[in-house]
C-alpha cells in the first residue's frame, strides 16, 4: 500500500526485473497508471483482510481456513502482479493465476452440482477471454521486437490500420469477459454470489478493474485511441450494459446476486466514460478525453470502494441473519447500526447521490457528454448528449434498486425470525467497513484529493497539460454544499424536541404484522412491468382455493427469468461443438480395415497433393 | 552368350508379369492355403529375380539376400502360416467383402494405377518400368487384401505382400539396402509374423473367430 | 561403450528378469536394472555434453538432439518403474501376465527405443521403430481380456502397416542418395546425409516423394491425425504404466525418427515442404482430438486423445519452425511426457480403487483419494497449459513462434481446440472430483514411491513452469543445434 | 453585493414556497365555485405543526426521523442553484444543474426509505411508485436541460438565463419548444401534480407522495410539506428563469434589482394558476400510464438535444 502511494505520487517508475529467472521476459513496472490500480487494490485489499480475519474464523476451520488463508493473499498477489507487470508473459501469468485462485477461492465453500456448473462456466469463459487477452498481445509480434510493453507502445505507432483494429477487437473481447460487458456477463452472476463475502467482495470490487485497467492499457496506452466508431462501440457496450445491469438487478432477492448485477452495471457506466474519452480522441479534442479517461478511472476506484463495502455488508449480514433473501429481512438497521449505516452510504454512494463519491464519477462523466455537443461532427454532437440521458435512466432505476434493497432489507419491520434475531457482527468486520464507508463519504465530499492525482495518470496516457476547470468547478463547489447541508440539518434539528414512539397506524386493524409490509417484489413491480420486455420472464400464479371461491387459501407466484443471451448465444454454440465431436466420433468405427483404409486414403491424398505443391 | 545369362536376362524381364499374375490369382483366391502358396511363388519369383541380378553384378551380398528369401519367405513364413493354419482348425475360407469378379477386376485396375503412377519416375529414374510398377502394384495389392478380407491371418498374408512390394522396390531401384539392413528387416518381419500368429491364437481364444471386422468394441 | 552399454543393460535386464519366479525378486532385479540404466543413461549425457557427438562402430551414435530425448527416456523410465512397484500388486496372474514378463517385456522396449535413439543409421532406425512396435504389442496385450487382446491387434497391424510405408520413404530417400553420388554403404547415414544434404536438391521429387511416405509411416506411429486410430486403444487398454511409456516415450521416440527425416529434407530441398505437411498433421490432429476429448467415456481414452492433441501441437511448433518454434516444440515434448505420465499414474490410482475408468461412474474423488486427486487436478492444469505449469511455457513459444511468423489461421485454430480442450477437462474432472464419496470395494492404499512420483512429476512441472535450468537449457540448445 | 442577492432570491424562495401552494389552493377552490382558505393558511398549517408532537412509529428506526431534515435541508440547498432575481446564484458553476437534479435525488431517495421504515403498507404503495415515476423522469429532465445549455454555449442555470434573455420574446429556436414541453411535463412528475399524481388524495389506489409521508407527524411532517413547497416552488422558478426570465435584474442597477421581485411574484402567481387550471380540468391517469407520459417528456427532450445539433 505504501508503495503504491509513493509511486502514485511520485509517478516515476520502479522497476523490477525477473527475466534472468525465467524463460520469458518477466518484468514490474510501476508506472502511474499501474500504481492508480495498485492503490485501488491495495485500498480495497486492507480492509477485506481485516473484515475476512473474523469471517474467516466465524465460518471456517481446519483445513478450509487453511486454504483460504493461503489462496486470499495469492490472490490479491496475482492481481498486483497483473496491474504491475510490464511484459506479457509476466500480465499473461498473472492474469490466468488470478482466474484459477479466485475459482480455488470460490471452491472453498463447497462443490454442489449448481456451484460447479457455475464455477464451469466462470472458467471456461474465462479461458476463452484469456485467449483473446493472448492473441492480442501476440498481434503485436510482428511488428514489436519484444513483449515488453514499451516496445509494444512503440510498435503500435507503426502497425497497419487492420491489425490496430484486430487488436482492439481482441482486447475489447478479451478485457471485456472479464469486465463482463453484455454480452460476456454471463459468469458474473454466476460466480460472484456464490464464492464466500469477502472474495465476491474482491472479485467485484478490483479483480474487474484489473479487466479495465487491461482495457485502459491496451486501448490508451498501446494504440493510442483510434477512429471514432471504437469509441461509438465502446459507448454501445457501456450503455447496454448499464442498462440492462441495473434492469436486472432490480428484479434480484438474493442480496449479492443483485450486487453482482449492479457491478455489471457499474462497468458498464465505466465503459461509458472510455468511450467517451475515445470518441473525444478521435476528435481531438483531448482535453476532454481527459475529463472523460479520469471520470472513467475515478469511478473505477469508487465502485472498487463501495461495492466491496457492500459486498462486506452482505457478508456481515449473512453472518447475523443466515440468509441473504432480502425477502426474509427487515429491520436490520435496528439491530446492526454500524453495519446498517455502512451500508447506507455504500447505497448512496453507489446510486451516485452528491456528497458521496459515486456522484463525482458520474458528474464528470455527463459534464464530458454535454461538452461531446461542441465537437465538429453531427454524430458526436447528438451521440455523446444523449449518453447523458442513458447515464441518468440507469442512474434513476438505481435509485429504485437500492431504496428496494435498502428499504426491504434494512429498515420496517424483519419478515423472519432470524433477521429479529440478528445481532451486530464482530468489531473488525465493523472497523472493515466503517473505513470503506469513510473514504466514500471522503472521496465524495472532497473530490479534488482524488482528480487532481488522476489528472497526472491521464496526463501520462494522454500527453495533454490538464483538465479544463469546467471540469474542476465540481471539486470546489461540493465541500461548500456539504457544509450547507450539514448546517440546515442541525438547524432543523433544533426543531423537534419532543418525540413519542407509538404503534404504525394500521387502518384500525389490531396490528401489523411483517406479511402486511411491501415485498421487494411487490415493490420493483411497477419498474418491472414498465421493461417487461426486457425481462421476457415466464410467470406462474398457482392459486388455491379452499372449499368457496374468492377466498384463496394461497396464492403462489413463481417469475423465472433467463437471460436471452445464455438461450440465444452460448446454448447453439455449445451444442454446435458437441454434434461436430459426436459426428466425428462415428469416425471411429472401431473396424481395424477402415483405420487402414484411412491411412491408405491420408498416404493417397498426400500423393496428390506433393504433385500439385 | 550362355544359357545362365540367357535364363538371368529373361528372368528380370518377365518377372513383373508373373508378380502380376499371382497378385491376380490372389484377388481371385477363395482359400487361405492358396493365398499362401502364391504368396510363396511370388517371394520365390523375387529370389530367381535377385539371382539373376547378383549373377549380372557378381555381388556377393544379393546372394545371400537371395538366399535369405528363399529361407524366409519362400519357405519359412508360408510353412508357419500353414502351421498356424492347421492349429487354429478355423475354416479356410478368405471372408472376402468383395466377390471374386470384383477383386479381380480392381486388382487389374491397381495394376494399370501403379503402370500410371510409376510412369513419371521411371523416365527421371531411368528405372525398368514395369518392375517399379510391380513394386508399386504389389504395394495396393497388399493394402487392397488387408482392407477387403476379413481374416486375421489375410490381413498377415496382405501385410507380407505389402512388403514384397516394398522388397521389390528397394531391388528395383538400388539393387539392395546395405547387407545388415537387409538381414535386419527380414528379422523383424519374421518377428512381426510370429507375434501376428501368437495374436491370432489369442483372437481365437478369446473370441472363438477369426473375423477381425467383428473386433469392434473399442470404438469411439 | 557407453552407448553399448546403454543398449546393453535393458537387454540383459530383460533376459535375467525372466528368470527369478517369485516377484519381489523380480521387482528388485528391475529396479536395479532402471537405476543401471538411468546412469548410463546420466553418464551418456554428460559425455555428449562435453564432446558434442558420440560414435561407437558405424551404427551406433548419439548427439545434442539424442541427448535430449535421452534424458526424457531416463526421466519416465525411472518415474515409470517407480510406480509399478505400487502398480503390480494389483496385478491378476496369468500365463504371460506376471511381473516378470511385465518387467522382462518392459525393458525389452525400453532396449528397442534406446536401439532407435542411437542408431546412426535410417535402416536401422526403421528397423528399430518396427521392432518397438513388436516390444510393445505383447505390453498392450498384457492382460489377454478382450479388450487388450483387441487392441494389442490392431497396435500390431495399424502400425505394421504405417512402419512399412515408412521404410518405403526410407528406400527413396537410398536412392535419392545413392543417384546423388554418395556411397551406397553409408547412404542411410544420417550424419552423412545431412552433409550431402544440400547435393541432394537435384532429386526434389523423389525427397518430396520419401517424405510423404515417411511423415504418414512414422505420423502413424506419432498418432497424426487420421492414422492415430490404434492410439486410443492401445493406451486405454494397455497397463497404465505402459500407457505411460506409450505416450511419454514411444510417441517422442517416433516423433524423433520424423525430426531426423525433416532435417534431411529440410536441407536438402528447403523446409517449405516438410514444414507445410507438418502443419496439416499438425492443426488436423488438435482440432480432432480436441473435439473428441468433448465426448470421451473412458479416463484414459481421454488422455490418450489429450496425447494426439499435444503431439499435433509439438508438430505445429516444429512446422513453425525458427529457433522459437523448434525450443517451444523440444520444450513442450519434455513437458508433456512428464504432465501425461502423472496423469496416467493418478489414472493407475483410479482404477485401482475405483475398479473402472468410466468418468460417469466415478465420484467424489476429492474426498476418497484426495492425493490423487490433487495429482490429477495438477495434471490437468498442467495439461491445458495453465501457469505455473511448463505446458503454458511451451504453448506460449509456439503462439508466439505462430504469431511472429503471422500464421493467424493457425493460431487461432491451436487457440480454440485448446479452449475445447480445457472446456472438456474441465467437464469430465470436476464430476470426477467432486461429490460425496463413495464406498469402493478395494480401497487403494498409496505407497511411498507413489507419493515420490506424483511428487516428482508436480515439482517438476513447477520448475520448468517458472524458470528453465541453465544445464536444460543448454541441453535444449544443443538439441536445436542439431534440429537447424 | 451579489452574494447578498443570491442570499435573498434563496430565502425569498424558501419563504414564498407555501404561499404559491396556497395561491394554487385558492385558485382551485375558486373554479371549484367554493370560496376557499386564505392564500396564508399553508403558513398557518406549517405553524400548528412545528408546535405539535412528533410521532415514531415503534417499527422505526433513527433514519426515520433523520429524513425530514435532510429532505428540507437538501432542498433548500437546490433553492441556493436557482437565478431568481438576477442570472447568478450562490452555487451557480459549470454543470451546475446536473448537480441540482441530483441533489433532488438525495432527498427523494431518502423519502422513499423513511416510508419504507415506517413498516405499513402504504410506505411501500408509495415509495415504489415514486420510485417508477422518479427513475424515468430524472432522464428527460437531465436531457431537457441539457439542451437548451448546449443551445446558450454555458453548461450552467445563470449562464442559460442570461442567453434567454438577451433574445427577443417569441423569437426562440425549436429546441426551446421541445425542451420547454419536457420540462413541463417533467415538472408535473417531479412534483406530484395531476394527471401524475394528487396532492390532495388519500386513497391508496392512487397516492404517491401523500403515501410517503403517511407516518409523519408534527414538525416532521411540516418539515416535509414545507420542502415539497419549495420543490414546486424551485421547478417554478426553474422554468420562468430558463424560459421567461424577462424582467430579471441584468444589470446592477437598483431600479432593475427594485423591479425584478415583483415581476417574479407575478410570473410566479400566473404559472400557479395555470397549476390550477390544468389540475381541475384534467383527470389523473391511471398508474401504468405514467410512464407512457414520462415516455412523452423523455421523446421531446430527445428531440430537443438532436435538434441543438442539427439547427446549428
Amino acid at each position: 500500500m505504501i508503495v503504491a502511494g509513493f509511486c502514485f505520487w511520485r509517478g516515476d517508475g520502479l522497476a523490477l526485473d525477473l527475466s534472468r529467472l525465467t524463460p520469458f521476459p518477466f518484468a514490474l513496472t510501476v508506472d502511474r497508471l499501474s500504481a492508480f490500480f495498485l492503490l485501488l487494490i491495495c485500498a480495497v485489499g486492507a480492509p477485506v483482510a481485516l473484515f475476512s480475519s473474523s469471517y474467516v474464523e466465524r465460518h471456517y476451520s481446519g483445513a478450509k481456513a487453511d486454504s483460504m488463508w493461503l489462496l486470499l493473499p495469492l490472490f490479491l498477489l496475482s492481481m498486483v502482479l497483473v496491474v504491475t507487470a510490464s511484459t506479457a508473459f509476466a500480465f499473461l501469468f498473472g492474469w490466468e493465476l488470478m482466474t484459477l485462485l479466485s475459482a480455488g477461492l470460490i471452491l472453498i465453500d463447497g462443490d454442489s452440482e449448481r456451484r460447479r456448473h457455475n464455477i464451469f462456466i466462470y472458467l471456461l469463459m474465462m479461458h476463452a477471454g484469456a485467449a483473446a487477452v493472448i492473441a492480442s498481445f501476440l498481434l503485436f509480434l510482428p511488428h514489436a521486437s519484444s513483449l515488453d510493453f514499451t516496445s509494444m507502445r512503440a510498435a503500435a505507432a507503426s502497425m497497419p490500420a487492420g491489425l490496430r483494429t484486430a487488436i482492439f477487437l481482441l482486447s475489447f473481447v478479451g478485457f471485456g469477459t472479464k469486465a463482463g460487458i453484455v454480452p460476456f456477463h454471463l459468469w458474473l452472476p454466476k460466480a460472484h454470489p456464490i464464492a464466500p463475502s469477502p472474495v465476491s467482495a474482491l472479485m467485484s470490487g478490483v479483480m474487474l478493474k484489473t479487466a479495465i485497467y487491461g482495457f485502459v492499457r491496451f486501448t490508451f496506452d498501446f494504440l493510442g485511441g483510434g477512429p471514432i466508431w471504437w469509441g461509438y462501440l465502446v459507448l454501445l457496450a457501456g450503455a447496454v450494459t448499464g442498462l440492462l445491469g441495473i434492469l436486472y438487478a432490480l428484479t434480484e432477492h438474493d442480496l449479492k446476486l443483485l450486487l453482482a448485477y449492479s457491478s455489471v452495471e457499474n462497468i458498464g457506466i465505466i465503459y461509458l466514460g472510455l468511450g467517451a474519452a475515445l470518441v473525444f480522441m478521435a476528435n481531438n479534442a483531448w482535453a476532454w478525453a481527459m475529463v472523460a479517461l479520469v471520470a472513467a478511472l475515478l469511478h473505477a476506484l469508487n465502485h472498487a470502494l463501495f461495492k466491496s463495502l457492500l459486498f462486506l455488508g452482505a457478508g456481515a449480514v449473512s453472518d447475523a441473519a443466515h440468509t441473504l433473501d432480502i425477502e426474509l429481512l427487515g429491520g436490520l438497521l435496528k439491530r446492526m447500526r454500524v453495519t446498517g449505516t455502512a451500508f447506507l452510504v455504500g447505497c448512496c454512494s453507489i446510486i451516485g447521490l452528491p456528497l458521496f463519491n459515486g456522484f463525482v464519477g458520474e458528474w464528470m462523466m455527463l459534464r464530458s457528454f454535454v461538452a461531446g455537443s461542441e465537437l465538429p461532427a453531427i454524430s458526436c454532437a447528438i451521440i455523446l448528449p444523449l449518453m447523458a440521458g442513458v447515464l441518468a435512466l440507469i442512474g434513476g432505476i438505481a435509485v429504485a434498486c437500492f431504496a428496494k434493497v435498502f428499504g426491504i432489507a434494512f429498515l420496517g419491520r424483519p419478515r423472519s425470525l432470524a433477521a429479529e434475531q440478528a445481532t451486530e457482527v464482530a468489531a473488525s468486520m465493523q472497523v472493515a467497513m466503517t473505513l470503506l464507508a469513510a473514504s466514500c463519504v471522503m472521496i465524495g465530499i472532497m473530490p479534488g484529493m482524488m482528480v487532481s492525482p488522476l489528472t497526472v495518470v491521464a496526463r501520462e496516457l494522454l500527453h495533454t497539460p490538464t483538465l479544463p476547470n469546467a471540469a474542476l468547478s465540481i471539486s470546489h463547489t461540493l465541500p461548500l454544499i456539504a457544509a450547507c447541508v450539514g448546517v440546515l440539518m442541525i438547524v432543523v434539528a433544533g426543531f423537534r424536541r419532543i418525540k413519542r414512539v407509538t404503534p404504525t397506524w394500521a387502518c384500525g386493524l389490531p396490528a401489523l404484522d411483517s406479511r402486511m409490509q411491501y415485498s421487494s417484489a411487490a415493490f420493483s413491480k411497477p419498474l418491472r412491468k414498465t421493461f417487461s420486455r426486457v425481462y421476457e420472464a415466464d410467470r406462474t400464479v398457482d392459486v388455491l382455493y379452499a372449499n368457496q371461491p374468492y377466498f384463496p387459501k394461497s396464492i403462489l407466484y413463481r417469475s423465472v427469468r433467463t437471460t436471452s443471451f445464455e438461450r440465444s448465444l452460448y446454448r447453439p454454440a455449445v451444442d454446435a461443438i458437441v454434434n461436430m465431436a459426436t459426428r466425428l466420433r462415428k469416425l471411429q468405427t472401431g473396424n481395424m480395415q477402415v483405420y487402414l483404409l484411412y491411412i491408405f486414403l491420408a498416404l493417397i491424398a498426400l500423393l496428390i497433393f506433393m504433385r500439385f505443391a | 552368350m550362355g544359357l545362365i545369362e540367357l535364363a538371368a536376362a529373361k528372368a528380370l524381364a518377365s518377372s513383373a508379369v508373373f508378380l502380376f499374375i499371382t497378385l491376380l490369382m490372389m484377388a481371385s483366391a477363395k482359400r487361405i492355403s492358396t493365398c499362401i502358396v502364391l504368396f510363396s511363388i511370388q517371394s520365390a519369383i523375387m529370389a530367381a529375380e535377385i539371382l539373376a541380378m547378383a549373377y549380372a553384378g557378381k555381388s556377393v551380398g544379393a546372394y545371400i539376400v537371395a538366399a535369405l528369401v528363399i529361407a524366409v519367405k519362400v519357405v519359412a513364413i508360408p510353412y508357419a502360416l500353414f502351421r498356424i493354419m492347421k492349429d487354429l482348425k478355423a475354416s479356410q475360407d478368405v471372408a472376402s467383402s468383395t466377390t471374386g469378379a470384383q477383386s479381380v477386376f480392381m486388382m487389374a485396375g491397381l495394376i494399370l494405377l501403379s503402370f500410371f503412377a510409376v510412369a513419371p519416375y521411371a523416365k527421371t529414374l531411368r528405372l525398368d518400368e514395369d518392375l517399379l510398377a510391380a513394386a508399386v502394384a504389389l504395394l495396393l495389392a497388399g493394402a487392397f487384401l488387408m482392407v477387403s478380407r476379413k481374416k486375421a491371418l489375410m490381413q498377415v498374408i496382405g501385410l507380407l505382400v505389402l512388403e514384397n512390394g516394398i522388397f521389390v522396390a528397394a531391388l528395383t531401384t538400388t539393387y539392395g539396402m546395405p547387407l545388415v539392413i537387409e538381414i535386419g528387416i527380414f528379422f523383424d518381419l519374421l518377428m512381426g509374423v510370429f507375434l501376428m500368429g501368437l495374436f491370432v491364437f489369442r483372437i481365437r481364444d478369446t473370441f472363438e473367430h477369426l473375423d477381425v471386422s467383428k473386433l469392434r468394441r473399442l470404438r469411439g | 561403450m557407453t552407448l553399448v552399454l546403454l543398449l546393453l543393460v535393458p537387454f540383459l535386464a530383460a533376459l535375467i528378469v525372466l528368470t527369478c519366479k517369485q516377484s519381489t525378486r523380480a521387482v528388485c532385479v528391475a529396479m536395479s536394472a532402471g537405476a543401471l540404466e538411468v546412469i548410463a543413461i546420466a553418464n551418456a549425457v554428460w559425455r555428449i555434453r562435453s564432446n558434442g557427438v558420440l560414435q561407437s562402430g558405424r551404427y551406433l551414435r548419439a548427439d545434442g538432439l539424442t541427448a535430449f530425448f535421452l534424458l526424457n527416456v531416463g526421466l519416465i523410465l525411472s518415474l515409470v518403474l517407480a510406480y509399478s512397484i505400487g502398480y503390480l500388486r494389483h496385478i491378476p496372474a496369468g500365463r504371460f501376465s506376471s511381473p516378470r514378463w511385465f518387467y522382462s517385456l518392459t525393458f525389452l522396449f525400453v532396449f528397442t527405443i534406446m536401439a532407435v535413439y542411437l542408431s546412426a543409421n535410417l535402416g536401422m532406425l526403421w528397423i528399430c521403430v518396427e521392432s518397438t512396435t513388436l516390444a510393445s504389442a505383447l505390453l498392450v496385450g498384457f492382460y489377454n481380456t478382450k479388450g487388450a487382446v483387441e487392441a494389442g491387434w490392431k497396435y500390431l497391424v495399424v502400425c505394421t502397416v504405417g512402419i512399412a510405408f515408412a521404410l518405403f520413404g526410407t528406400i527413396a530417400l537410398y536412392l535419392a542418395a545413392v543417384r546423388s553420388g554418395v556411397n551406397p554403404e553409408s547412404a542411410l547415414d544420417w550424419a552423412v546425409l545431412m552433409n550431402a544434404a544440400p547435393s541432394l536438391g537435384a532429386t526434389g521429387n523423389l525427397i518430396k516423394l520419401s517424405f510423404v511416405f515417411v511423415a504418414v509411416g512414422y505420423g502413424t506411429k506419432i498418432g497424426f491425425v487420421p492414422m492415430h486410430s490404434w492410439l486410443p486403444d492401445a493406451h486405454a487398454e494397455a497397463p497404465t504404466p505402459i500407457s505411460a511409456m506409450l505416450s511419454a516415450v514411444l510417441l517422442n521416440c517416433a516423433m524423433y525418427a520424423l525430426l531426423r527425416f525433416d532435417t534431411i529434407t529440410s536441407h536438402a530441398i528447403g523446409s517449405e515442404f516438410s514444414h507445410t505437411l507438418l502443419l496439416i498433421f499438425g492443426t488436423l490432429s488438435i482440432t480432432v482430438a480436441a473435439l473428441l476429448m468433448v465426448v470421451q467415456r473412458d479416463l484414459k481414452r481421454l488422455l490418450a486423445y489429450s496425447s494426439i492433441e499435444h503431439m499435433g501441437i509439438i508438430a505445429i511448433g516444429v512446422g513453425l519452425g525458427g529457433p522459437l518454434g523448434l525450443f517451444g516444440a523440444l520444450l513442450h515434448t519434455f513437458n508433456h511426457s512428464v504432465a501425461k505420465s502423472l496423469m496416467f499414474f493418478t489414472a493407475g490410482n483410479v482404477r485401482e480403487n475405483f475398479g473402472t475408468l468410466r468418468m460417469r461412474r466415478i465420484q467424489g474423488m476429492a474426498r476418497s483419494m484426495p492425493w490423487t486427486s490433487a495429482g490429477l487436478v495438477v495434471g490437468s492444469l498442467a495439461i491445458v497449459g495453465m501457469p505455473p505449469f511448463g505446458l503454458f511455457i511451451s504453448e506460449f513459444m509456439i503462439l508466439t513462434a505462430a504469431f511472429s511468423a503471422s500464421r493467424y489461421l493457425i493460431a487461432i485454430l491451436l487457440m480454440v481446440s485448446l479452449s475445447i480442450v480445457f472446456g472438456a477437462l474441465l467437464h469430465h474432472f470436476q464430476r470426477m472430483l467432486a461429490g460425496k464419496r463413495v464406498d469402493v470395494p478395494v480401497k487403494l492404499k498409496l505407497l511411498p514411491s507413489d507419493f515420490a512420483v506424483m511428487g516428482v512429476c508436480t515439482m517438476l512441472l513447477i520448475v520448468l513452469g517458472v524458470h528453465i535450468p541453465g544445464a536444460f537449457a543448454n541441453l535444449l540448445q544443443r538439441a536445436l543445434v542439431v534440429l537447424q | 453585493m451579489n452574494l447578498a442577492i443570491d442570499v435573498i432570491q434563496a430565502l425569498l424562495l424558501v419563504a414564498i414556497a407555501p404561499l404559491v401552494s396556497g395561491v394554487i389552493a385558492r385558485a382551485k377552490a375558486r373554479m371549484q365555485n367554493r370560496r376557499g382558505a386564505s392564500l396564508w393558511r399553508p403558513y398557518a398549517d406549517l405553524l400548528k405543526l412545528f408546535r405539535k408532537q412528533d410521532l415514531v412509529p415503534d417499527t422505526a428506526c433513527g433514519l426515520f426521523r433523520l429524513t425530514p431534515a435532510i429532505l428540507f435541508a437538501v432542498t433548500v440547498t437546490a433553492a441556493a442553484f436557482v437565478p431568481v432575481l438576477h442570472p447568478s446564484a450562490i452555487f451557480g458553476m459549470s454543470g451546475d444543474f446536473i448537480l441540482l437534479v441530483y441533489l433532488l435525488a438525495i432527498g427523494r431517495f431518502f423519502l422513499m426509505l423513511g416510508a419504507m421504515d415506517g413498516g405499513s403498507s402504504f410506505g411501500g404503495i408509495g415509495a415504489s411508485r415514486e420510485a417508477l415515476v422518479s427513475a424515468l423522469a430524472e432522464a428527460p429532465l437531465l436531457l431537457a436541460l441539457i439542451s437548451v445549455a448546449i443551445l446558450s454555449h454555458a453548461v450552467s442555470l445563470s449562464g442559460m438565463v442570461l442567453c434567454t434573455v438577451q433574445q427577443y420574446p417569441f423569437h426562440l429556436s425549436a429546441v426551446y419548444v421541445f425542451a420547454l414541453g419536457a420540462l413541463v411535463l417533467v415538472a408535473i412528475a417531479e412534483t406530484g401534480r395531476i394527471p401524475v399524481d394528487n396532492p390532495s388524495t388519500h386513497l391508496e389506489l392512487t397516492m404517491i407522495h401523500e403515501a410517503m409521508m403517511l407516518e409523519y407527524s408534527g414538525p416532521s411532517l411540516a418539515l416535509i410539506e414545507w420542502a415539497s413547497a419549495i420543490k414546486l416552488t424551485l421547478i417554478m422558478a426553474l422554468l420562468i428563469g430558463v424560459f421567461v426570465p424577462w424582467g430579471m435584474a441584468t444589470s446592477a442597477s437598483i431600479t432593475a434589482l427594485a423591479i425584478a421581485p415583483f415581476v417574479f411574484v407575478l410570473k410566479l402567481t400566473a404559472l400557479a394558476i395555470a397549476v390550477a387550471v390544468i389540475e381541475s380540468s384534467i383527470a389523473k391517469l391511471r398508474m401504468y400510464l405514467v410512464p407512457d407520459f414520462l415516455g412523452m417528456a423523455s421523446a421531446l427532450a430527445i428531440l430537443a438535444v438532436a435538434f441543438t445539433a442539427l439547427m446549428r
